[in-house]
């Protein structure tokens, strides 16, 4: 029984780290090209996909294998957090938006 | 047996899927592409649907998923046709 | 270490995922980038319910893969100055980023190696389950949500408000689109009706399955864009008082919650013994309505002209 | 063993899916790419129902509900076109 345990525990890590760098890498990857990219469109998608990374470590770490419910906290977390990226989203759309036509005038 | 049953409806939406796919990419111009993809994804979702239902076992849950491949059938025919309408008017316009 | 075939779903999601990313932060053409997006917000969906966690998949289901693809595609429209200049960066920045971007990838990928394999120590989550009896509610995400972090839902739905009052401030409404041809007044006729429907769903069902507030308010959002997207003017929207009401609505609900309690006796937010299921709802309702509002207001681009007509009538008269 | 089968068939139209994606990436329409996009949105609610039953998550069939209802929004999302001016 604890050996089962132990291999499920292991089971588990393998699928946290899996997703765990993913995230770590589009965090980074979205980062560069936020600094780098200059269209301002190219920059808000780049944020996005940079905070997907960040999320996508938080839901790695709250996993608990296939059949135990995950932690709810990061879930939590995550959710608001999704709601504020698309929030944000807009604001910064909006804004970019506001600079088209101030450049214009 | 039944379980095998719905195996064998996964396993056979599976091939829709393919054929959906591979039209997509070798197929030449939109609209030629829109055919192979909307009925072969439609075929490939009712498939998987009842093997789905049936290794479920719950009526509630088949219920459900009818409603899902309905939904998705009306969504994706109009949704073709609009960009069908799209590719045209793109046409006409350059 | 056993390698099973879940792993290789998971890896293959993973790679995936990737590769979305990095088509859809490289490349000139912004469309490409815009439609790659999407694709990558339906992948974060499907991953989120191979991590078992559904609440994110539907969240991620109505906004990564249709809200925040809908407002970019708007933005499209807007042309950019410098959208001619999306190429590389010079040799020596390009390299210093790539090199900063490698660094900071090994880092976090350091801390999270440790994180995961390294001692279990206190975790919250035995403490959510712990209290999820007194919680009001039998869904722990929606628990965490709404009691034991109501703090932090409480200031997100703050954010919320600051975002929108942003976009309020900084212009008026796009130009609405042109009248949609039979299919689509159709497509909008049975559509919209529906994603009420499945919203209001999925705020009942929150307080024992996945669903709440936030994913309800994204399909009620959705709604409004759908309509719009049919050719309706913001004017068909509940007036600009009842407007203003609605956006402010789910943070009055929560503070009015919090002070009733501090008024009990109890801590600001504690919910009095046996009422928190009725308060929970209540809230999210309330919530609801405002991310509903917020969000398609997003869409909708501005100050909706029903709100500056008031004004100038005012000034007129 | 019908575990086995679910995970063989999801992996499969995993793969099935990232070839269709191709056509995202090579589009050369703004059309090509959402075909392609509508794909996955069928895929995937495919992808849902099936780790619905792997992993015992009834709620996965109601994600699959919505994702087919947004796939339609953002259909008509792209296609749709501004009143203009002249």
């Amino acid at each position: 029984m604890g050996e089962q345990k132990q291999q499920g525990a292991q089971f588990m890590i393998l699928t946290q780290l899996i997703f765990g760098i993913t995230g770590g890498l589009l965090f980074a990857m979205g980062l560069r090209s936020a600094l780098v990219r200059e269209s301002l469109l190219a920059r808000i998608i780049a944020v996005n996909i940079s905070g997907a990374g960040v999320f996508l470590a938080f839901v790695a770490i709250a996993y608990r294998g296939l059949e135990e419910t995950p932690d709810p906290v990061p879930h939590a977390l995550v959710l608001t957090g999704i709601v504020v990226a698309v929030s944000a989203t807009a604001l910064a759309l909006a804004l970019r938006r506001r600079l088209d036509e101030a450049d214009d005038e | 047996m039944i379980e095998l049953l719905g195996s064998l409806f996964i396993l056979a939406s599976l091939a829709f899927f393919a054929a959906g796919s591979i039209g997509l990419l070798r197929l030449p111009g939109v609209h030629a592409r829109l055919h192979a993809l909307t009925k072969a994804d439609n075929l490939g979702l009712g498939l998987l649907v009842a093997g789905a239902g049936l290794i479920g076992g719950d009526l509630l849950l088949a219920l459900k998923l009818l409603l899902v491949w309905l939904l998705v059938m009306i969504a994706s025919a109009i949704a073709a046709y609009l960009i069908a309408g799209h590719a045209m008017n793109d046409r006409e316009e350059s | 270490m056993e390698i099973t075939l879940w792993h290789l779903l998971d890896s293959l999601l993973a790679i995936l995922l990737l590769g979305l990313g990095w088509a859809a932060l490289s490349g000139t053409d912004l469309k490409r980038g815009v439609v790659l997006f999407m694709a990558f917000g339906l992948l974060l969906s499907l991953i989120w319910a191979r991590l078992r966690a559904p609440d994110l998949a539907l969240a991620e289901a109505a906004i990564g893969a249709g809200l925040s693809g809908a407002l970019l595609l708007l933005a499209l429209r807007d042309k950019e100055k410098s959208e001619n200049n999306l190429g590389q960066p010079g040799f020596l920045p390009g390299l210093a980023s790539l090199l900063l971007m490698l660094l900071l990838a090994a880092s976090f990928a350091l801390a999270y190696v440790s994180a995961v394999t390294g001692h279990e120590g206190g975790r919250l989550a035995g403490l959510a389950f712990g209290n999820l009896e007194q919680s009001g509610v039998s869904n722990p995400v929606t628990a965490v949500l709404l009691n034991f972090r109501a703090y932090d839902t409480l200031l997100e739905l703050a954010v919320l408000l600051a975002a929108t009052l942003g976009i309020l401030a900084l212009g008026s409404e796009r130009r609405p689109f042109r009248r949609p041809g039979v299919l689509l007044e159709g497509l909008v006729a049975w559509i919209s009706p529906l994603l009420v429907i499945v919203a209001g769903y999925l705020l009942w069902a929150g307080a024992h399955a996945p669903g709440g507030a936030f994913q309800a308010g994204a399909l009620l959002a959705a709604a409004i864009v759908m309509l719009r997207l049919g050719g309706m003017r913001s004017d068909h929207l509940p007036g600009p008082l009842v407007q203003r009401w609605l956006l402010v609505g789910g943070i009055t609900a929560f503070m009015l919650t919090g002070y009733l309690a501090s008024f009990l006796g109890l801590v600001f937010l504690q919910y009095p013994d046996g009422r928190a299921g009725l308060l929970i709802l209540l809230i999210e309702s309330a919530a609801m309505l405002s991310i509903a509002l917020s969000l398609g207001l997003a869409y909708i681009g501005g100050r909706p002209s029903g709100w500056e007509n008031r004004s100038s009538r005012g000034r007129s008269s | 063993m019908i575990e086995t089968v679910l995970l063989t068939a999801s992996l499969l139209l995993l793969v099935i899916l990232i070839t269709g994606l191709m056509r995202a990436l090579i589009g050369p329409s703004l059309q090509d790419r959402m075909l392609s996009i509508q794909l996955l949105g069928t895929g995937g609610v495919a992808l849902l129902i099936l780790l619905g039953l792997l992993l015992d998550i009834e709620a996965l069939v109601d994600t699959a509900l919505v994702l087919a209802l947004l796939a339609a929004v953002a259909a008509a999302a792209l296609t749709r076109r501004e009143k203009r001016h002249d």
